[in-house]
């Protein structure tokens, strides 16, 4: 590892540090930003972009769901194949890519972190091993922890402190970084082939949807938790879902976070934009999101943009995969996980030909485009469910031109002109607010701003891309382009990537977060929970913590208990 | 007097107790036999403990004979080892798997002695 | 008319390549007409195919030799000899010109082909014509499992092109069929045209479960057929080529909107 | 002595880890807990002494290094070498196996290939509804085993998961379940069933697209007697599986390997789809090897695919049928063979053996077995699961790590596996110069 780096001659943007596109010099020691550097390895940046690591809030890289969706579709590991360098090890995949693609591609692409943001707790050994496996970039992963039965308990019973409890040692025995909700109740009543709107009651545990949100928004804020709740709420992909969504947002709104954040980060927003009845009357209903998310601080969101073309959808919202399924007749896998939650995985193809899948494009950029406050987005395509993560650049490049937009526009179906407004929106992003989305925005509200991700103020982690491309420029084509290859990477102070290809490849680490809770809280949880274990679990409670053997390079954040 | 049968292999428990102890007597007494029914028993005009050739188009292998119920008449079992898979079919048929279950076989009583393991194996060398 | 100009491009196996204990598989292609058209001996001798784990020289392999010209990839005639039961992908994704093989050929034959004609004067393995989408193949011999089906994972077949084969087919002939025409002249194995959805099979022989999970297309057995899928509905006896069959549509396992498959019986 | 609770069972794909052992003199000497296949393993067998290399026909003993450095030497040299087995080991040596395949332009594949390397062909064509094992102890009032002889196999499972054990919904335990059994010969698991379906050899398919179409609501085509099976007894087990709030299907080897083979597993998980459209249904592969689950996950997230990779053009190549080992046999393709945790010796048809009884065998395994008769270079490791710790996977995919309950003297798998990586990585540096 070359000890002091010295980036020269780079047009710099770190929003996290206010510094907007300013000539800037940036300097590395011992894989630290630092004032100066006394006898540096020189990078020219040579006029280029240059921004802080990226940092993805939300893709699913790792984890029995995804490798699932590897397992049943070696019709797209075929689609990826790469032979293996002399550095590198073989790729696979488009949708699904092994975890070395995975590394790899990200790199490529001047990401340094990624959060996988669905682990099943009873799975999280194998969430670990992936992680562990997927070369070079930082990582954490969030514990699903709303269709549990001990959350359904404590929130039917109302004990919000026993619940902080629970969700205490379930995130220390995961080794997670936070508190992950999909659907809740609604993957238990899943179980018996049902689902659950905000208000049903969930069957059998006599609680409502709402009632878990704002339980676990309370429980998540006893704790100084780096990380709000992160919620894929009730009714994903339904027509008509944008009240639930909206309502759902309202149901937090008085909860006062511990720090300067949000109480609830929505994510995929685009799947809870929907409007009309049904199919056929169908509409985007992403201004009612925007013109919410523009009115409160308490919600931010990311995008869950479309890519168009073949992907694999899969998410822990059981009844949702098992409805697409219904509808494109393909292959379907389902796992319900007891005691926790599911899953459900099936291919999907958007096209811009049909009218639904259109519309759905459209709604991801409006978000991006009505929501006046680049700090409130998060840009994301929910990788692998509206599209595969290395779309990411299409969607800058549309989202920096109008053009581009308007031409897209001109080979989709004509649903996107009379149901959505994505045509008549004219604003272009900048590479600064991009930087915000792709960075910035998603490292803070992750809470890893303080722990060097995001930006480059000093004492924050070398990590740094540089972008082929130059401030002014405003060719579509030419800003995706640099932005699938990054001219350099550069994680810890490493160059991994130079020129678009891995040059390095060390090991990345896994964030995670270890809430300290009340001890005598701990005690009375500990009593109902080995209860389930002896009775309702299929492993026993001794072997279902993560032993530290499958996080190999961690770094710990702690959560101290609010009194 | 010989008899036309389907053959099928598998698990048994005392094949399983001896999944790391396959050299020893309890692995040959476990494994190196044949499960049928009485009315094939009688068929091929044997008795429990005699030995049983069994015959398919890729081999043939001499095993005990072992009176079992709930076997139909024309099922024989062997369970899974080396002597099952003398006379199996390695051709996976574009599928990767050989078909252990449901082979056509000939079965007959014989006084040929059944192969110890070492024996077995050398006849592929 | 002007008369067709043709080339001729012999490659013989050399004997030593599978002469040894283990019979390592030589993968040729890159040795199809529109590939190798344009190119001298000596180039073509240059040309890398894979043996085994690591890549070798046309000419380390194959006998080579070149006669006459062509001005087009169809003007081009590749004449395989020599032990081809370990040389796969013959054929596989061309476009066009001519491939005859003398002898059984390994898997993969004409797989992914998309014009032209390859003759296998022969058996050939498994795979052969696996998600063709155009051109001719003619397989004199057997053709193993998976004739002119799909590979692992994808949902669709064969889409174009006509195959006859002279003998026997495996299991799965024609899986996932979508279009094109397979006409087998002896035996099918089990499931033939299964999920097939659109393309015609013709089994002159007997078959066996034809037609499970067929959503469209349509499969004529003039033999005998053991083990019919018993979720086919009969609809009714008719004449095709002046012979009487049983009609059958399905497969009703599918659900009754998909199963649009026609299945004639005699 | 010292009681250890808690251990993880290193036998079948149960994987039960509520075994209690008893270590005296750093052996193990009682076992409660385990059902007498998994006691067995436990308590242990006896085991190769040494390393040994084959000299004129005889194996002779050797060091660890020397046995290496053979078997590095034969791996390296091969063109078209197999890499095979792996499911009775831990995933950290499977790991270190796949890097080896790409290393020496290898097959990589495991026991799967001749075990549930159908279903997971299957799988890929139409997907796999299910869940995991405790899902099936709280919820499940059906449960179907087809083709499945639990009580020889899996010796716990109908009491820890299924059809005997008690579940939060349904607290009587099999009081208040239904127990159905498809299979050609009456097992002991028959013998408890509610319902025996007998079903001839090889038909099992045909039983299943009937029991679809009457799913789907059309028992009118369906005739009288299908398979062997009575008409009346195909609307009895669909009409158990429409009124059952939640269901189960697991299958084993007597459809995986019987005639239809995939196409079999296709259609059972068709059925369960079928199922679907009218109550909860899931579907389930009985898992033999305790960790053969463990190699498809690994070998999944590294190469994209689950078994039979071929490797040796430096990409991945999944074509089971062509890939998958006893093909590669079969047709004389490969010209070494690494044999680990597992024996082919025994459990390949004899058309296989015959070739891999020609070719260079390096074997790696605690215990002598058939395939020690021709292996080359025989190396003995730790017990998994007794001797050393590392990860595995159920059947239903759950993770769980295996303890290590004794000392030992001899190296793990993965000391084994990375010392010939290291070994071959020398060789092939060597000839780069």
């Amino acid at each position: 590892m070359v000890e002091e780096l010295l980036i020269k001659n780079g047009v710099v943007y770190d929003p996290i540090n206010g510094v907007k596109g300013e000539k800037k010099d940036i300097c590395i020691r011992n894989g630290k930003i630092v004032e100066e550097v006394k006898n540096p390895k020189v990078i020219d940046a040579g006029g280029r972009v240059v921004m802080p690591g990226g940092v993805d809030i939300h893709a699913h890289i790792a984890g029995g769901k995804v490798n699932s969706g590897r397992l049943f579709r070696p019709e797209d590991g075929r689609k990826g194949l790469k032979a293996k360098t002399k550095l590198c090890r073989p790729e696979s995949g488009y949708s699904v890519p092994n975890t070395f693609a995975v590394g790899y591609r990200y790199a490529r692409m001047g990401y340094t972190f990624v959060m996988e943001p669905a682990m099943p707790p009873l799975a999280a050994r194998h969430t670990h091993e992936e992680l562990v496996d997927i070369p070079i970039l930082d990582n954490a992963a969030l514990p699903l922890i709303d269709n549990n039965w001990m959350t359904l308990e404590y929130v039917k019973s109302g004990d919000i402190d026993l619940l902080a409890a629970y969700i205490a040692w379930i995130i220390k025995a995961t080794k997670g970084y936070g508190v992950k909700v999909v659907n809740p109740g609604g993957t238990e009543a899943w179980a018996w082939a049902k689902n659950c709107d905000l208000n049903d009651a969930v069957p059998y545990f006599d609680v409502t949807p709402a009632d878990i949100v704002k339980g676990l928004a309370e429980a998540n804020e006893r704790f100084e938790m780096p990380h709000s709740i992160h919620v894929h709420g009730n009714m994903l992909g339904h027509p008509g879902n944008y009240e639930v969504t909206l309502k759902t947002y309202d149901l937090v709104k008085g909860i006062t976070p511990y720090r300067d954040r949000p109480v609830l980060h929505s994510t995929h927003t685009q799947f809870f934009s929907y409007g009309g009845t049904t199919w056929r009357d169908f509409e985007s209903k992403a201004r009612a999101i925007a013109d919410y998310v523009n009115a409160n601080e308490h919600v931010s969101i990311d995008l869950g943009s479309v890519i168009l073309g073949d992907t694999t959808t899969m998410t822990a919202d059981g009844p949702m995969e098992y409805s697409l399924y219904q509808i494109t007749g393909r292959k379907w896998t389902n796992h319900d996980v007891e005691l926790e939650t599911g899953s459900g995985i099936t291919p999907f193809m958007y096209s811009g030909k049909v009218g639904v899948h259109t519309i759905q494009w459209a709604i991801g950029l409006e978000l991006a485009l009505l929501t006046r406050d680049p700090w409130k987005i998060a840009l994301t395509s929910d990788h692998p469910n509206a599209g595969p993560f290395i779309g990411y650049p299409i969607l800058i490049s549309m989202l920096m031109s109008k053009k581009r937009r308007d031409e897209s526009a001109e080979e989709m179906h004509s649903s996107i002109f009379d149901r959505t407004e994505l045509p008549s929106i004219d604003r272009e992003y900048d590479f600064y607010e991009i930087a915000i989305i792709t960075r910035a925005m998603t490292a803070r509200t992750l809470g890893l701003h303080e722990h060097g991700k995001g930006h480059l103020g000093v004492g924050a982690d070398g990590d740094v891309a540089i972008y082929d491309i130059s401030p002014e420029e405003r060719d579509a084509g030419k800003i995706q382009k640099a932005f699938l290859n990054a001219k350099y990477t550069i994680k810890g102070g490493e160059i991994v990537v130079k020129d678009g290809e891995v040059v390095s490849t060390p090991e990345g680490r896994t964030f995670f977060v270890t809430p300290e809770c009340d001890p005598k809280l701990t005690d009375e949880m500990m009593t109902k929970l080995k209860e389930m274990f002896t009775n309702y679990y299929s492993v026993s409670f001794a072997n279902y913590p993560v032993q530290d053997a499958y996080v190999p390079n961690p770094y710990e954040i702690r959560a101290p208990w609010r009194s | 007097m010989g008899a036309k049968v389907k053959l099928i292999s598998g698990r048994t428990v005392a094949q399983g107790q001896n999944l790391d102890n396959k050299l020893s007597e309890e692995y040959f007494k476990a494994v190196a036999l044949c499960e049928l029914s009485a009315e094939d028993m009688e068929k091929i005009g044997a008795s429990p403990g005699d030995n049983v050739k069994v015959r398919t188009e890729y081999g043939e292998v001499v095993v005990k004979a072992k009176q079992s119920t709930g076997y139909p008449e024309g099922v024989i079992f062997i369970p899974m080892g080396p002597w099952a898979n003398a006379v199996t079919s390695g051709n996976t048929k574009g599928a990767g798997m050989p078909q252990y279950k449901g082979i056509d076989a000939e079965i007959e009583k014989t006084d040929e002695p059944v192969l110890n393991i070492k024996e077995l194996m050398k006849r592929y060398m | 008319m002007e008369e067709l100009k043709m080339q001729t491009i012999r490659l013989r196996l050399k004997e030593e390549v599978m002469s040894g204990v283990a019979k390592i598989p030589v993968i040729v292609d890159a040795l199809t007409p529109d590939k190798l058209f344009g190119k001298s001996e000596a180039e073509i001798k240059g040309v890398k195919i894979w043996w085994g784990n690591r890549e070798e020289n046309t000419g380390d392999l194959f006998e080579v030799s070149v006669e006459g010209d062509a001005t087009s990839e169809a003007e081009v005639k590749i004449v395989m000899d020599g032990d081809l039961s370990r040389v796969k992908y013959i054929g596989a994704g061309m476009k066009a010109g001519e491939i005859e093989a003398n002898g059984d050929v390994d898997m993969h034959c004409g797989a992914m082909m998309r014009g032209g004609k390859i003759t296998v004067r022969g058996n050939a393995d498994c795979w052969a014509g696996c998600e063709m989408h155009g051109g001719e193949l003619i397989i004199e011999g057997d053709a193993g499992a998976n004739l002119c089906a799909m590979y692992r994972g994808e949902m669709t077949g064969m889409t174009g092109g006509r195959v006859v084969v002279g003998g026997n087919v495996s299991e799965c002939a024609g899986q996932y069929m979508a279009g094109g025409e397979i006409l087998i002249k002896g035996n099918a194995d089990i499931l033939a045209g299964l999920n097939m959805k659109g393309g015609k099979i013709t089994i002159e022989g007997d078959a066996i479960m034809p037609g499970a999970d067929m959503t469209g297309g349509e499969i004529l057995v003039k033999g005998k057929v053991e083990d019919m899928i018993p979720s086919f509905k009969f609809v009714e006896t008719t004449t095709v080529d002046g012979e009487q069959y049983r009609k059958y549509i399905g497969d009703l396992a599918m659900t009754e909107k998909r199963a649009k498959g026609i299945l004639y019986v005699k | 002595m010292v009681e250890i609770t808690d251990v993880v069972c290193p036998l079948c794909g149960c994987v039960c880890d509520d075994i209690v052992v008893e270590v005296e003199d750093n052996r193990v000497t009682k076992v409660r807990g385990a059902c007498a296949v998994g006691k067995s393993k436990l308590m242990g067998h006896g085991r190769i002494k040494s390393p040994a290399i084959r000299v004129n026909g005889a194996l002779k003993e050797c060091s660890y290094d020397e046995a290496i450095k053979k078997a590095a030497e034969i791996l390296a040299g091969a063109r078209r070498p197999l890499l095979y087995g792996w499911s009775s080991t831990v995933c950290e040596a499977t790991k270190l196996g796949v890097c080896l395949a790409e290393e020496i332009g290898a097959v990589i594949d495991n026991t799967a290939s001749v075990c549930h390397g159908p279903s997971v062909l299957a799988i890929q064509d139409v997907g796999l509804p299910s869940c995991t094992l405790g899902e099936v102890k709280n919820r499940a009032s059906l449960i179907i085993y087809w083709g499945a002889n639990p009580t020889a196999a899996h010796g716990n499972h109908m009491k820890r998961y299924s059809y005997i054990a008690k579940g939060y919904f349904l607290p009587g335990g099999k009081k208040d379940k239904k127990l159905v059994v498809v299979d050609v010969r009456e097992t002991k698991t028959a013998k408890m069933a509610d319902k025996f379906i007998q079903v001839e050899p090889g038909k099992d398919y045909l039983v299943l697209s009937a029991l679809r179409a009457v799913l789907y609501g059309h028992e009118d085509v369906v005739p009288d007697n299908v398979g062997g099976v009575s008409k009346e007894d195909i609307l009895e087990v669909a009409n158990m599986m429409k009124e059952a709030p939640f269901g189960i299907i697991f299958f084993g080897m007597g459809v995986t390997q019987s005639r239809g083979r995939h196409n079999n597993i296709i259609n059972a998980i068709q059925v369960t789809r079928a199922a679907h459209t009218h109550t909860k249904f899931n579907i389930m592969p009985m898992r033999g090897h305790y960790n053969v689950t463990g190699f498809n996950q690994v070998c999944t997230w590294e190469t994209g695919f689950p078994f039979a990779v071929d490797l040796s053009r430096g990409f991945a190549w999944y074509n089971p049928g062509e890939t998958s080992s006893t093909d590669l046999l079969i047709r004389r393709e490969c010209d070494a063979a690494l044999i680990i945790a597992s024996d082919p010796g025994a459990h390949f048809p004899g058309e296989s053996i015959k070739h891999l009884s020609k070719i260079p065998v390096i074997q790696i395994d605690p215990f002598a077995n058939p395939t020690t008769e021709f292996a080359d270079v025989v190396i003995p490791t730790a017990v998994s699961g007794v001797e050393a710790e590392g990860s595995v996977y159920r059947m239903d995919g759950i993770p769980l790590r295996l303890r290590k309950l004794v000392d030992t003297d001899y190296l793990s798998d993965e000391e084994v596996i990375q010392a010939i990586l290291e070994e071959v990585r020398a060789i092939k540096s060597k000839e780069g110069e």
